[in-house]
């Protein structure tokens, strides 16, 4: 779902979030694909001014929690019903009553699950090594650096971004180059 | 890079549970396909294939008692008395007959001590001995061939039929059901009526 | 502008700040990550020889007791169960309370819970590692335990799920995986802010290494929101059914006292309630220690009261409904559990101990006074861990000890093994969280961030539009 | 996992081991001789080992010396060396008792077993053929053989079960009159007893071991030299009462020999009958009573219902006039000092003290009148007047028995003195019960064996006549009264001319009276010899061996007969050739035929005593009466009894007997001073305080316990503990000895007796703490009346727990589909009749025996780990001093819709298609939660591994068809699975169905009043279902919804409704309800 990555960015750091939000926007509007915020806590506005589409975390946490609800109605009856079935205290055989927390319990694991790698996945997460992780001045991202990255074809002037970038209040412009996955 | 650590961690823990699983069903853990070397080289090639003697002879309590029995040193005795009778082979047999003492056979098919198999029962209703021994005629020192694990005990009760044959070949160590497989079938329900076979899986037919 | 925040009261209903308003990103840095760069004080090495000490203990009772069998502890004929399910339920039930303020909170978009989240799902995870214990420690083999888990065995044999025992394997497991999911989600950007903010390679390695890359990038903070959410909102469910499930235990049996459809909300409640004690129990000298007064104010510690509070009635009504029941029913079985042997038996010491701290004590938060006095709180709390303790020791023992045939009625008395795996439990949980407070943002630091700006913005709008916007950032306030 | 401890010494096993069934050891050698010579050296070595031990201050004989000694040959290898001829690889056929291993294995060593859980299987496992296999045995079928047990002037006929050559269970001989295949607590816990490692093995000679060979020497140069000149007059002997007709015989025969040797002899009990019936029929004779067919029943302080070996029958008798299908139900009234088993049966009960006894019986006797009138009239004058409640109890109890004249029975107690028994026949005399249902026969043992002749021995030792005294009887120095005097002559520091006296003892084991032994022989068990006896009733049982004798004991009669200087014969020779000699020259024809039906089925036909056909002479009657003397005044009576598990000591070390619940008491190992509430509020005691008894101006310090149901004003204590032998370390230190306070004079009981409490408490370990059964409806009882006239309370009650459970009502759950009838399979099932259980505890131990139950010891009885699957409850009813009492056994009842079964969370407890609550040990976890759940509380968990070190004999004690739990893991009753299962394959090979006769459970087995019935409930002919749908039938906590399969039958009180008028409160309808 994401544009292509390319080789270089074009980082921009801008004083609070408001900032970079709107600085974002514009890009945006000036044409910018690809681009990425970069901020400690979660914008607001941010994912609108990028223009992602909703997220599909949800719809892969539906798809785990009914896994984890069809797997375990399916392994107890099959277990305990089917396979190898046992007069247990003259309860009968398909107690479904009694399935119902372990299905509850399996259903919710599955969907955390979900939501887990779903999360890791879509962010394309584990990822120990990023380019912009160059920079030193990007260290602040996490702590209270408000953060753009443009991709810019590698080799060729980014002059003409980074003017762009600090025209719209960025507090500092570099260029990172790397590879990426 | 992301994809290898996603994939790694999920593989991991899958393929250590799978190999654990497989592990233990392999003859490392069930004591299958390994001859075990007896204090007196007996052979049940010659006595069973080649000599044609009867299991019954030497495993007299078969179809009476719980356990099958190692023959007593008299048994061995009973024929050696006369034929090898001064076979190298047999000095330990005799030592042991003269002097009294009981030859210390080491056992291969060991069940757990909570699990009270029964050869009577199963002998008596057309479990024939090489359905779980397998071809003792043919190996030189004995080995365990089944797996005797609970779940291959479960399948043979759950499904005896099978594993019926007609009483005058529960020794054969090469009766085989016939090869047409409705033929067999059929002899398989014939003989699971004749026998009155009620194969029971509650646990207290084995554990008590 | 904060001095102007601070002066004007932001609601007539909460006068108290969430946030001390003198704050922005990098003070907020300063004050909740720096900790883990200094150098431990005196005070937690001390703290930490103390709990250490104590998780001696469980090495030593623990070992003795796989060496020589349960008997060693007080367990008997007819009460197979003791101490080592009632630390079981009252862990578990601690734990609860740190879902309780992540998850519940988080969907009811609850404010004040940022700056004690981190800390109650530490809890949380702890508690339940320590409750998790008890359940493979009870069995008489525990090294078949794994028997309770379906798996293909060469036995062809498979768990019973009938079982509540069970269904507790499900719920337990479940609940420490999606506890310890949601507590990483929510330390992911945490991690990152200490990896990013680390003065050593070795440092920056290994937190990078936690931190999986994140780069607060928009597109991961578009899907963590929605991801963080919706774990909050499965954690609630999770939350409510997993006491459930553990009060499925006694309720599903047939014993005189356990045998009532009341357990599941009765114990949840319960849950609540001591694992909110628990929380004002660490919190108050863990935020002096680290000196967070400033995010975790006397208004969050207010709050929490008013919580104590209701589940504390929530589980007194609990307590009348058995009394209640036994009495309207004039079931002779509960009868005499109730009316006798509880109140007058061998344990009616445990029972009005029990009645002191679960009743009486939750009542003196209905005076402001009570509820932010940090002395009186913080006694009050220890009391309410301790009742609850008494109270699954009263349904757990006193049921067990006299049930149906008087002739089998024995009594209970637990051994130094039983005392030496409690008090080594709580080493146990006490290292385990001194080592979080020292590695790990004790404060969820992003959220505070978040949080602080949003009071920023709300006091903002205040000055110009008015009190209905003021509630922004207070008690009352709805989706921003 | 290498080799297993026990298959190890399969290389020295030199023989196998035929047991001597019919045909015996034929070329026996004296075995015992061979032994000696062998194990010489081992002995020396030992006794090498200890004197390097020893400290020298402390003499030869101090006590590291024999701590030194105890080390040593306790030792494994010791154990093995001394019993060479045992058959150690015999016994491991391959299904052996190697299985018994199998949990230690199964312990923590391998997590990863339960991956498969069979891997738990051992490498290197030997199977140990016989060299020759016996022609009898099939390696891993079990063989039964006839024996028995003497005991107290008794041989009791029983039938033991054999694997490979170990017997593993005891059951009493069905063909046996007394028996009839019951057996009593004594008769189940023989086996252990064969098995006590503790059991002396050493024959000596001071401190040195000795042969036997060298003891015959010194016998035979005694008696051929020294002893000839002067006929023995300076031998002495001190035994049981022979009821032994070899023995006898042996007796006879060296009085022949030596006829002015003497032999005492002593019983602890039964003395005064024996006194007054000899007096009374001028002979030694025995009254055995019919109850069959007596509708009263009188007991005074006869405890004629305790499981005895001789009361079997009786119990029996009384059992079966329980039951309203037998007809109109008898009427037993007791009249006791403290709550007995028979005053727990009783219909009418009365607390009197012992003393009151007397007066009692007198006025009884004047009461009934006719011939007895006079006799209670002289009596009375002695005894004084009555208490009203006694007076009017009587007047109402005569009444009773004068209108069943000739069908009623008086009893006195073993513990009252000669006149109220020759009150209690004056009685019976006098309503014409002689000869109806009283049976007066010669006595087994015909010698007189009271205290008197202990004080004819200890004056003939003071006075300087006796040179040699040989003991048989069992630990006299222990079980005298303190004042006896055999002490004082016995001990070296006591008895200045200690020198000139030689005392031979043989015993089991190195007990109180072997310290002062200048010989020492220990003794073979009655299961490691050939010997005989007589019953009560005069039957003789030929009791074969099992097995050879496991520590070099000498058999008693080969001990005797020494004294006859004869070549040396083994037991089996001398008594074949005793009853070859019987049967005179047409006897001897056929004799090994009549032998081989004699020794297999147990009992020589025939052999019943005739009942003799003379009155009682009233004159040696009133002799008697005038001879009683009034115990001694003052307000406390101080009583002694026998225990109902130790009896006099002798089965002190027995580990089954100690860890059993005393039945009415329910402590286990311990005795108490027993007081009634009242008298302990008197005294201000209170359960498990300390208190020194003073009596006779001797003290001890006792617990106390407080025991509803006692005589006030009445301390009781039992007899049998506090033993300080050397080797019995079971024994050692279990109570207190109340021999120490017992008097020559009053042996039973006395007054003048003072309690006062000190400091300190006591700790019972006690397997019932709470008495009441709090108005809940659990052991049901009712008069016969209420239960055919039910009030609206007891319909409600029996609503309660006989009621419908329909679907809907009180059930939701569906049935399973068991058998409906014998030929779709079998539906297992139990029924417990109220009524005919007494509370023995035969069954407990039975199933203990049968069932590998481990002995856990009193700290963890204290604790409440008791394991024993089937317990009895014992409940008290009615006011707290002069309660009813009520016994309810109890063990799983395998519920259809088991609350155990559905918490289990590894399908370790689950039903089998025959309706058994299956508990599979190996499948467990130990989670304790199917123990919670039951509401029976019949589940018992292994907190710690109870069957670990056990010795080598030991672990030949096992039932090989039952698997020996590990730590950590649940059991229960299984309704005796394993027979189930034996049966099930036996009837499925010859394709056929299981028959009722041939499958019963170990309880069911050993009961004496045949309470228990068990069978399949499919089969309606089967008497199982039959009482499954008695009016009386009931389920315990029914209204649980938990079918048990086990059903209770209430039971049923008979009582006199003159007696009810005068105290209704007493006799009212059960104490159900709410």
């Amino acid at each position: 779902m994401e544009a292509k990555v390319l080789d270089s960015w074009v980082l921009a750091e801008f004083a609070t979030p408001d900032a970079l939000v709107d600085a974002t926007r514009q890009m945006r509007e000036k044409g910018f694909l690809g681009m990425d915020t970069y901020s400690p806590y979660p914008l607001h506005g941010g994912s609108e001014a990028l223009g992602l589409p909703p997220s599909r975390v949800p719809f892969i946490a539906l798809g785990g929690g009914l896994t984890g609800l069809v797997t375990a109605l399916a392994m107890q009856t099959w277990m305990n019903t089917v396979d190898y079935p046992l007069n247990i205290g003259g309860r009968p055989l398909l107690s479904l009553p009694a399935w119902v927390p372990i299905t509850f319990e399996l259903s919710v694991l599955f969907a955390a699950f979900g939501i887990f790698f779903g999360l890791l996945g879509l962010s394309r997460l584990p990822q120990p090594y990023h380019p912009a992780f160059e920079s030193e001045e990007f260290r602040s991202a996490s702590t209270h650096g408000f953060w753009l990255s443009v991709p810019h074809p590698t080799g060729q002037d980014a002059a003409d971004v980074k003017n762009q970038l600090t025209a719209l209040g960025a507090t500092h412009v570099t260029v990172v180059s790397g590879e990426n996955a | 890079m992301s994809r290898l650590s996603a994939a790694m961690l999920l593989a991991v823990p899958a393929i250590a549970i799978g190999g654990l699983l497989a592990y233990v069903r392999s003859p490392l853990v069930t004591n299958q396909a390994r001859p075990v070397e007896q204090p007196i080289e007996f052979d049940h090639r010659h006595h069973a294939g080649d000599e044609q003697i009867d299991c019954r002879y030497c495993h007299w309590t078969v179809e009476k008692s719980p356990s099958a029995g190692i023959p007593s040193t008299t048994v061995c005795m009973s024929c050696h008395a006369q034929v090898w009778n001064k076979s190298p082979y047999l000095t330990e047999v005799r030592k042991a007959f003269f002097a009294d003492q009981p030859i210390p056979w080491v056992r291969v098919h060991n069940l757990p001590d909570f699990v009270y198999f029964n050869h009577s029962i199963h002998v008596g209703k057309g479990v024939g001995c090489a359905t779980c021994h397998g071809r003792v005629d043919q190996m030189a020192a004995i080995e365990q061939v089944s797996t005797l694990t609970m779940s291959w005990c479960l399948d043979c009760h759950r499904d005896p039929k099978p594993s019926l044959r007609p009483a005058e070949f529960i020794t054969s160590m090469t009766w085989a059901p016939p090869a047409d497989k409705a033929e067999a079938a059929a002899l398989a329900d014939k003989l699971y009526k004749e026998y009155d076979v009620h194969s029971r899986t509650s646990c207290s037919t084995c554990h008590r | 502008m904060a001095e102007t925040a601070h002066a004007l009261p932001l609601d007539p209903l909460e006068p108290r700040d969430l946030v001390a308003p003198h704050h922005d990103d990098r003070s907020l840095n300063e004050t909740l990550l720096d900790h883990v760069w200094r150098k431990p004080g005196k005070g937690w090495f001390m703290l930490l020889g103390i709990t250490s000490a104590a998780l001696g203990l469980l090495v030593v009772g623990v070992t003795y007791t796989l060496a020589r069998g349960i008997g060693v502890w007080g367990n008997n004929q007819p009460v197979g169960w003791a101490f080592d399910i009632i630390n079981f339920v009252w862990w578990v039930g601690i734990g609860h309370a740190g879902t309780l303020i992540s998850a519940i909170l988080l969907l009811f978009q609850q404010k004040w819970r940022t700056s004690i989240n981190r800390f109650a799902e530490a809890m949380t995870l702890f508690a339940v590692m320590c409750a998790g214990l008890f359940p493979l420690l009870h069995t008489g083999r525990p090294w078949f335990a794994f028997w309770l888990f379906p798996y293909p065995s060469t036995l062809g044999a498979w768990p019973q799920f009938r079982s509540p025992l069970v269904w507790d394997v499900f719920a337990i497991s479940t609940y420490l995986t999606v506890s310890a999911l949601f507590w990483f989600v929510g330390l992911i950007p945490d991690l990152a802010a200490l990896r990013d903010s680390s003065k050593t390679k070795l440092q920056r390695t290994i937190y990078g290494l936690f931190a999986l890359g994140w780069r607060g990038s928009g597109r991961h903070w578009h899907n963590y929101k929605i991801a963080y959410l919706l774990l909050a909102g499965l954690s609630t469910p999770l939350v409510v059914s997993v006491h459930t499930i553990v009060s499925f235990d006694f309720a599903v049996s047939q014993l005189p006292g356990w045998h009532a459809t009341i357990f599941p909300p009765y114990f949840v409640a319960g849950a609540v309630f001591s694992g909110f004690a628990m929380v004002i129990t660490l919190i108050v000298p863990a935020r002096k220690y680290l000196g967070l007064r400033d995010v975790i104010t006397d208004r969050h510690l207010e709050n929490m009261n008013k919580v104590i509070l209701a589940t504390g009635l929530i589980v007194s009504y609990g307590y009348m409904m058995e009394h209640f029941i036994a009495w309207y029913s004039q079931n002779q079985y509960e009868f005499w559990t109730f009316y006798v042997n509880r109140a007058t038996g061998p344990y009616a010491g445990v029972y009005w101990l029990m009645i002191t701290c679960n009743v009486v004590t939750p009542n003196i938060f209905w005076f402001k006074k009570c509820r932010t006095s940090v002395p009186i709180m913080w006694v009050a709390s220890i009391a309410v861990n301790i009742g609850m303790w008494c109270e699954r020791f009263i349904i757990i023992v006193t049921s067990l000890s006299q049930d149906f045939l008087p002739s089998s009625w024995d009594i209970y008395s637990p051994t130094w093994v039983d005392w030496s795996i409690y008090i080594g439990t709580l080493g146990l949980f006490g290292t385990l969280f001194l080592l979080f407070l020292k590695f790990v943002p004790a404060v969820a630091v992003s959220e505070v961030k978040e949080l602080q700006l949003e009071l920023k913005h709300a006091a903002h709008a205040n000055g110009h539009h008015g009190v209905e916007q003021a509630a922004a950032g207070t008690l009352t306030h709805g989706a921003h | 996992m290498n080799t297993k401890p026990d298959s190890a010494p399969a290389q020295d096993t030199p023989t196998s081991f035929a047991l001597p069934v019919v045909s015996g050891r034929n070329e026996a050698t004296p075995a015992a001789h061979d032994h000696d010579h062998a194990h010489d050296d081992v002995v020396t070595e030992a006794l090498a080992h200890a004197t390097t031990r020893a400290v020298p201050a402390e003499g030869a004989y101090g006590k590291t010396y024999w701590l030194g000694l105890e080390e040593k040959l306790a030792t494994p290898a010791f154990l093995e060396e001394t019993r060479p001829e045992f058959p150690v690889g015999a016994d491991l056929p391959p299904t052996g008792f190697a299985r018994r291993e199998f949990m230690q294995i199964l312990g923590a060593s391998l997590a990863l077993a339960g991956a498969t859980a069979c891997s738990t299987r051992p490498q290197d496992e030997r199977l140990v053929p016989y060299t020759k296999t016996p022609p009898e045995v099939t390696p891993g079928n079990p063989l039964h053989y006839a024996s028995g047990m003497t005991f107290a002037g008794h041989t009791s006929g029983l039938l033991i079960t054999a694997r490979e050559g170990r017997p593993i269970k005891v059951e009493g001989n069905p063909q046996h009159p007394i028996n009839k295949g019951a057996a009593g607590p004594f008769e189940q816990a023989f086996l252990l007893s064969l098995y006590d490692p503790q059991r002396a093995r050493v024959l000596r000679q001071g401190n040195n071991p000795r042969s036997l060979r060298v003891l015959a020497e010194d016998v035979s140069s005694l008696v051929s030299t020294k002893a000839a000149g002067d006929g023995g007059a300076r031998l002495r002997f001190l035994s049981e009462p022979m009821n032994s007709p070899l023995l006898g015989d042996v007796k006879a025969r060296i009085q022949r020999k030596l006829p002015a040797a003497r032999f005492h002899s002593y019983s602890p009990v039964d003395q005064a009958a024996d006194e007054a019936h000899r007096a009374l029929f001028g002979q030694p004779t025995h009254a055995l009573y019919d109850l069959t067919r007596a509708d009263i029943i009188v007991s005074l302080d006869a405890d004629f219902l305790e499981s005895r070996p001789a009361n079997l029958s009786m119990a029996r008798q009384f059992a079966d006039r329980r039951d309203p299908k037998n007809g109109e139900l008898n009427r037993l009234y007791v009249a006791e000092h403290r709550m007995s088993i028979t005053g727990g049966m009783a219909d009418h009960r009365l607390r009197v003290k012992s003393q009151e006894v007397f007066g009692l019986a007198a006025a009884l006797a004047q009461a009934v009148g006719g011939p007895a009138a006079s006799l209670g009239a002289s009596a009375s004058g002695k005894a004084g007047t009555l208490r009203p409640e006694v007076a009017s109890w009587v007047q109402a109890v005569a009444q009773d028995l004068k209108s069943k004249a000739g069908r009623s029975v008086v009893m006195a107690g073993e513990r009252q003195p000669a006149a109220v028994h020759a009150l209690a026949q004056a009685i019976n005399a006098a309503l014409g019960n002689l000869g109806t249902t009283v049976k007066v026969v010669p006595a087994a043992a015909p010698e007189a064996s009271g205290l008197a002749e202990i004080r004819a021995l200890v004056e003939d030792i003071k006075a300087g006549r006796v040179d040699t005294l040989v003991i048989t009887a069992f630990n006299p120095l222990y079980t005298l009264p303190v004042d006896a005097g055999l002490a004082e002559v016995l001990d070296p520091k006591l008895n200045a001319n200690r020198k000139a006296l030689s005392v031979l003892y043989a015993g089991h084991y190195e007990d109180e009276t072997s310290k002062y032994a200048d010989w020492f022989v220990p003794l073979a068990h009655q299961l490691e010899t050939w010997s005989d006896g007589r019953a009560v009733d005069g039957t003789v049982s030929i009791a074969q061996p099992l097995i050879q004798p496991l520590f070099n004991g000498v058999p008693e009669a080969e001990l005797f007969a020494l004294f006859l200087d004869e070549p040396y014969r083994p037991a089996y020779q001398m008594l074949r050739e005793y009853w070859t000699a019987q049967g005179g020259e047409a006897g001897r024809a056929d004799f090994e035929t009549r032998w081989e039906t004699w020794v297999s089925e147990g009992v020589v036909p025939g052999s019943i005593a005739a009942g003799l056909t003379a009155s009682p002479d009233l004159g040696a009657a009133s002799t008697l009466v005038g001879a009683y003397q009034s115990p001694a005044a003052g307000d406390l009576e101080i009583n002694f009894v026998t225990d109902y598990k130790l009896f006099d000591g002798r089965f002190a070390n027995n580990a089954w007997l100690q860890e059993l619940p005393d039945p009415i008491t329910k402590i286990t190992w311990d005795n108490a001073a027993i007081l009634s509430p009242a008298t302990a509020k008197r005294l201000g005691l209170e359960n498990g305080n300390v208190a020194e008894l003073e009596y006779g101006g001797r003290k001890l310090q006792v617990p106390v316990t407080v025991l509803p149901g006692n005589a006030d004003d009445t301390v009781t204590v039992n007899l049998g503990y506090g033993r300080t032998g050397l080797h019995e370390v079971v024994a050692k230190d279990v109570g207190v000895n109340a021999n120490l306070l017992r008097s020559v004079n009053a042996p039973w009981f006395d007054g003048g007796a003072k309690l006062t409490k000190v400091r300190g408490s006591h700790t019972f370990a006690r397997t019932q703490y709470h008495w009441r059964m709090e108005g809940r409806p659990l052991a049901l009882d009712m008069s016969v009346s209420e239960l055919a006239h039910p009030s609206t309370n007891t319909e409600h009650i029996l609503e309660r727990v006989q009621g419908e459970l329909e679907l809907g009502k009180r059930n939701v759950l569906p049935d399973f589909d068991y058998a409906k009838n014998p030929t779709e399979g079998y539906k297992w099932g139990m029924a417990i009749d109220l009524s005919r259980c007494t509370g023995c505890n035969a069954c407990v131990v039975a199933c203990q025996a049968e069932n590998n139950i481990p002995v856990v010891g009193k700290e963890q009885v204290g604790r409440g780990r008791e394991m024993a699957w089937l317990r009895i409850d014992r409940y008290f009813e009615g006011s707290e001093n002069d309660p009813s009492m009520v016994m309810q056994p109890v063990a799983c009842v395998h519920c259809e819709k088991a609350p155990c079964e559905y918490v289990c969370p590894v399908n370790a407890t689950v039903h089998s298609d025959e309706g058994l609550n299956d508990m599979v040990y190996n499948r467990c976890v130990g989670t304790r939660y199917c123990s919670n759940n039951c509401p029976y509380k019949v589940r018992r968990f292994n907190y710690l591994h109870y069957t670990q070190g056990k010795t080598s004999t030991e672990k030949m004690l096992m039932n090989p068809d039952v698997t020996v739990r590990n730590r950590g893991v649940m059991e229960k009753c299984t309704y005796c699975v394993q027979r189930i299962e034996r049966v099930r394959i036996n009837a499925r090979v010859e394709k056929r169905l299981i028959q009722e006769t041939e499958l019963q459970t170990a309880c069911q087995q050993t009961c004496p009043t045949q309470a228990i019935v068990f069978g399949s409930l499919a089969d309606p002919a089967q008497r199982v279902t039959q009482l499954h749908e008695d009016e009386r039938a009931y389920r315990l906590l029914h209204e649980l919804g938990t079918r048990p399969r086990t059903a209770h039958l209430i039971r049923l009180r008979n009582p006199n409704p003159a007696l009810v008028a005068a105290a209704p409160e007493q006799n009212a309808a059960p104490k159900g309800g709410h």
